[in-house]
C-alpha cells in the first residue's frame, strides 16, 4: 500500500514513462478515463518543468487513502535540485510567467491539492494530490 | 448526477442522430451550456458523447471508442484554458470592485462645486474615457468674492497612474488657493511640484485663469494646454487663446508668461482638453473648427447647456468611440 | 494549410489506435497546444478529428458522422469561452502595464530617504503585499537638523483605492514639513485634511513621532494605529507605547494626546503596521511576543538589519503568505 | 442574388427556425461545417435576444459578396423596436452584463464585422457580416 514508484527525469522520454506510470495507477484507484488523462497531463507538467529547468530531478508516485472520508487517491512528488523559485506566490498566480514554473497553476488546476517547498540555488519540491470518493 | 446526465446528453444526441433537426442542435447546445455553468469541462463533454455513443451502438468498433479516447486526451488543453478562464474572470470581479472603490474616491477628490455668481455663467463637463479620470476641472472663488479661479488639467496617459498623478496636482491646487493667485506664479509652482514628486514619464498640461469679476477681465497661462478659444459677441468672431508655455514637470524652472482679455455682454471663453478637440479621422483645425460651429450654434443656451451640446455632438460625430477623457469649461459673460 | 493540419493530426490519431501507446497521447497533446497558439477553437479541433476519422474508416456508419457533426456544435459554447478568454488575457496585460505604470509612480510619491544622523540608528522596511503599497513610511529631519520626525501611516483597504489615498496623506504631510511639528497637532491637522477630502469609506490609522536630537527625547502620537514596542536595554523589558487616538478620517475635530519617553543607549523603538503584528493562526498578543524575541535576539545588529530580520523570519512563520501590506520602522539609540 | 429572407422573431421556436436558414444559406455559399455551426449559432444569439428583451422583431439573411477582393458571405440584420441599448460600448465590452445585450460579445467573435445602432425607447438594429474567402 505505501510502494512509491520513482522515476529519475533526464531526458524527454522520462516525461512519457511518468505519464505512463501515473495513468496506469490512477487506472488501477478507480480514476475514470478523464481523470487519468488530466492526472497524466499533470504530471507531465510537472515532469517537463524538471527537464526543462532542472536539467535533473525525480518524480514519485504513491497510492494514498483516507479511511475517515472514505477517499482513495493518489499523490505526486516532483523533487528538484535545480535552480529553485525564488517568488514561489508568482508561479501560483493566474497568469505565471513563461519559464520555470509555467505550467504549474495548470497542474494546480487538474488536481485538487498542491504544496510547494523551494530554496534558491537550493531546489524544489512540489506535492500534489488528488482524492477519489469511494463509492 | 453523472448517470443523470449521460441519460440526458443521450437522448438528445439520438435524437439528432435519428432526425437531424435545427432543434436538436439548438437543445444541444443549450444543455451544454447548462453543464458549463455547472464548470463541466470539455474533456468531460467529450467522455460523456464517448459514453453515449457506445450505448447507442453496442458494436461499436473498438478503434472508434480508441479514438475518442484520443479526443479526450487532447481536450484536456482545452479544459485547462477553460478553468484558467474561469479563474480569471474571479479575478476580473475583484478587480472591478478595487476599481470602483478607487473611481468613488478620486470623484470625491476631483469633486469641484460651480460657484454661483450673477454676474457669470460658467459650465463645465469633465468624462472620463475609461472608469478613472486623467482630466480634472478645478475651479473656486476666493474669500473676498473678488476673483474666480480655474484649471483645467490634462494628465498625459490615461487609467491608474493618471490618476494617482492628478491627485497630486489637486493637492497642489489647493494648497495655492490659499496663495498668491496670479496665473504665471500658479503656473510656476505647479511646475516645481509635479517637476519634483512625479516619475519623469509622466507630463501635465494645464490651463489656468484668474476672473477678475468686478472689471470682468480674464487673466491666463497655458503650460502646454490646448488653446481656449474665445467668442467676441460685438463682432460674432472666435479668436485663439494661445500661449506658448511647457508642459509641467518636463524642467524645474520655467517661466510661463499671463495675458487678458476682457469680456463683454454675451462673450464667452471656451478651454478644453484635447480629448475634446483630438476627433477621430478629423484634423485638429478642422475639429476646432466644428467645435466653433457648436458653440456658435448653441450660444444662446446656458454654459452648462453648451457644454452638454459639444459633448453629445462629438460623440455622435465619432460614433460613441472617444478616444481619451473629455474636459470641457465655458465662462459666459 | 488545413489540409496540412488533416494530415499531421490523422498520423498523430492512427498511430494511437495501431500502438495505443503513453507517447502517442503525450504527442498529440502537444500537437493541440501548438494549434491552441495558432487560434484554433475546440470545435476546429473535433472537425479535424471528425475528417481524419472519415478517412481513416472509409466506411464509417453515416449516424457515427451525424454524432461528430452534434459534437462540432455543441463545442462552440466552448469555443466561445476560448474566444473570450484570449481576448481578456490582452486586457488583463494592458492592465499589468497600467499598473506598472501606477507603481512606479506610487513608488516615486512615497520614496522616502533615511537620513544619516550621528547619534541615532534608523531602520525602515516597507513592503506591499500587491503591487501598489497602502502603508507609509515617512521620515525627515527638519532643516536646523535638531529634530526628526516620523510617520508611520496604514491606509485601511488595499490595492489602487488605498494608493490614491496614500498619495493624499503623502501630501498633507509634505505640506506639514513646513509647519509646527507638534505630533498632537499634525495628527490634528491629517484628520481634518483626510475626514475633509477622502470618502467616508476611507480611514487612516498613523503613528507619527518627533525625536529631539539634543536630548534623545521622543514624543509620540498615535491615530488609531498599532502600538509600538520601546526597549529598555538598562533592565531589557519591553513596553508598549499605546496612545487611545481616533482613526483619521472617522470625525472632524479630534484630539490626539501626546507622550514622551527619554531613549537610553541601546534602547530602541519599533513603530509596525498591523500587516506585521497580524500573523496567520497566531493571536495578536502573541504576534506581539514573537516580535519582541526576534528583536531582542538580533538586538546588537543595526537598526536596519533588524527590520530585515523582522520581515524574513515572520515570511517564514506564514510560509510567505503575508496578507498585508507590512512596514517596520526602528529607531535605535 | 439579393434576395432577403426575412424571419419574424415572436417565439422560441422563430429562433429555431432562423438559425436553420441560417445554416442553409451559410451551406450554400460554401462555408464548411464548423462555420455553418458558428453563424447558426450567431443568429441564434441575435434571435434569442429580440426574443427576451424586445419581444418582437425580424431576423434578415443574405448573400453578399465583394468581387474585388474575391469574397463571398453572409449578412444578418437583426431589428428589433424594444427599448434599445442606451451605452453601446458596455454591450461590447469584453463583460457585458447580464440581460440586454447578453450575447452579443460571443455574436462578434463568432462572426467578422458587427455594427450596431440603437436608441433608447426606439429599438436596436445589429448588423453582422461574415466572410468566405473563394477558392
Ligand atoms: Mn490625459
Ligand atoms: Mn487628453
Ligand atoms: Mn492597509
Ligand atoms: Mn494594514
Amino acid at each position: 500500500m505505501t510502494e512509491i514508484i520513482t522515476i529519475d527525469i533526464k531526458t524527454e522520454w522520462d516525461i512519457i514513462t511518468a505519464r505512463q506510470f501515473a495513468r496506469k495507477i490512477a487506472k488501477s484507484i478507480g480514476f475514470d478515463v478523464v481523470d487519468q488523462a488530466r492526472i497524466a497531463t499533470a504530471i507531465g507538467e510537472l515532469a517537463k518543468n524538471i527537464f526543462l529547468y532542472a536539467e535533473i530531478g525525480q518524480i514519485e508516485i504513491e497510492k494514498i487513502d483516507n479511511e475517515d472520508l472514505n477517499l482513495k487517491g493518489i499523490c505526486i512528488i516532483a523533487k528538484d535540485s535545480g535552480p529553485g523559485i525564488a517568488d514561489i506566490k508568482s508561479v501560483l498566480g493566474e497568469n505565471s510567467p513563461e519559464g520555470i514554473g509555467a505550467g504549474i497553476p495548470g497542474v494546480k488546476r487538474l488536481m485538487d491539492n498542491m504544496d510547494i517547498t523551494s530554496e534558491v540555488g537550493r531546489g524544489t519540491k512540489i506535492r500534489v494530490e488528488k482524492w477519489l470518493r469511494m463509492g | 448526477m453523472v448517470q443523470q446526465l449521460l441519460i440526458q446528453y443521450k437522448q438528445i444526441l439520438s435524437d439528432y442522430i435519428a432526425n437531424r433537426q435545427e432543434q436538436n442542435l439548438y437543445v444541444g447546445q443549450n444543455y451544454v451550456r447548462q453543464l458549463m455553468k455547472k464548470n463541466v469541462a470539455p474533456e468531460d463533454v467529450i467522455n460523456i458523447h464517448k459514453k453515449a455513443i457506445e450505448e447507442i451502438y453496442d458494436d461499436l468498433p473498438e478503434k472508434l471508442s480508441y479514438a475518442y479516447e484520443f479526443l479526450i486526451e487532447v481536450m484536456v488543453q482545452f479544459g485547462l484554458k477553460f478553468r484558467e478562464h474561469q479563474s480569471l474572470l474571479i479575478k476580473q470581479e475583484e478587480l472591478r470592485i478595487e476599481m470602483d472603490i478607487a473611481t468613488r474616491i478620486q470623484n470625491h477628490l476631483l469633486k469641484t462645486t460651480v460657484p454661483q455668481i450673477e454676474s457669470l455663467d460658467i459650465g463645465m463637463l469633465s468624462i472620463p474615457l475609461r472608469q478613472m479620470n486623467g482630466d480634472c476641472v478645478y475651479c473656486f472663488l476666493y474669500d473676498k468674492k473678488d476673483y474666480l479661479s480655474f484649471a483645467v488639467t490634462d494628465v498625459v496617459g490615461k487609467g491608474v497612474p493618471a490618476a494617482l498623478c492628478m491627485s497630486m496636482v489637486k493637492n497642489g491646487l489647493e494648497t495655492l488657493e490659499y496663495a498668491n493667485n496670479n496665473p504665471s506664479h500658479v503656473l510656476e509652482v505647479l511646475n516645481r511640484i509635479i517637476e519634483k514628486s512625479v516619475d519623469d514619464s509622466m507630463f501635465v498640461s494645464s490651463f489656468y485663469g484668474r476672473y477678475d469679476l468686478a472689471n470682468d477681465v480674464l487673466t491666463y497661462g497655458s503650460a502646454g494646454h490646448e488653446p481656449g478659444l474665445y467668442f467676441r459677441a460685438s463682432d460674432e468672431s472666435f479668436h485663439d487663446l494661445e500661449s506658448k508655455g511647457l508642459l509641467l514637470g518636463v524642467l524645474p524652472e520655467v517661466k510661463y508668461p499671463q495675458f487678458d482679455i476682457q469680456l463683454k455682454e454675451n462673450d464667452f471663453v471656451v478651454i478644453m482638453t484635447d480629448g475634446v478637440t483630438e476627433i477621430r479621422d478629423i484634423e485638429v483645425n478642422e475639429s476646432r473648427n466644428i467645435i466653433k460651429e457648436i458653440t456658435y450654434l448653441h450660444r444662446h443656451l446656458s454654459a452648462q447647456e453648451i457644454c452638454e451640446k459639444v459633448y453629445s455632438e462629438l460623440q455622435k460625430l465619432q460614433d460613441y468611440a472617444m478616444k481619451d477623457d473629455f474636459t470641457i469649461f465655458i465662462l459666459k459673460k
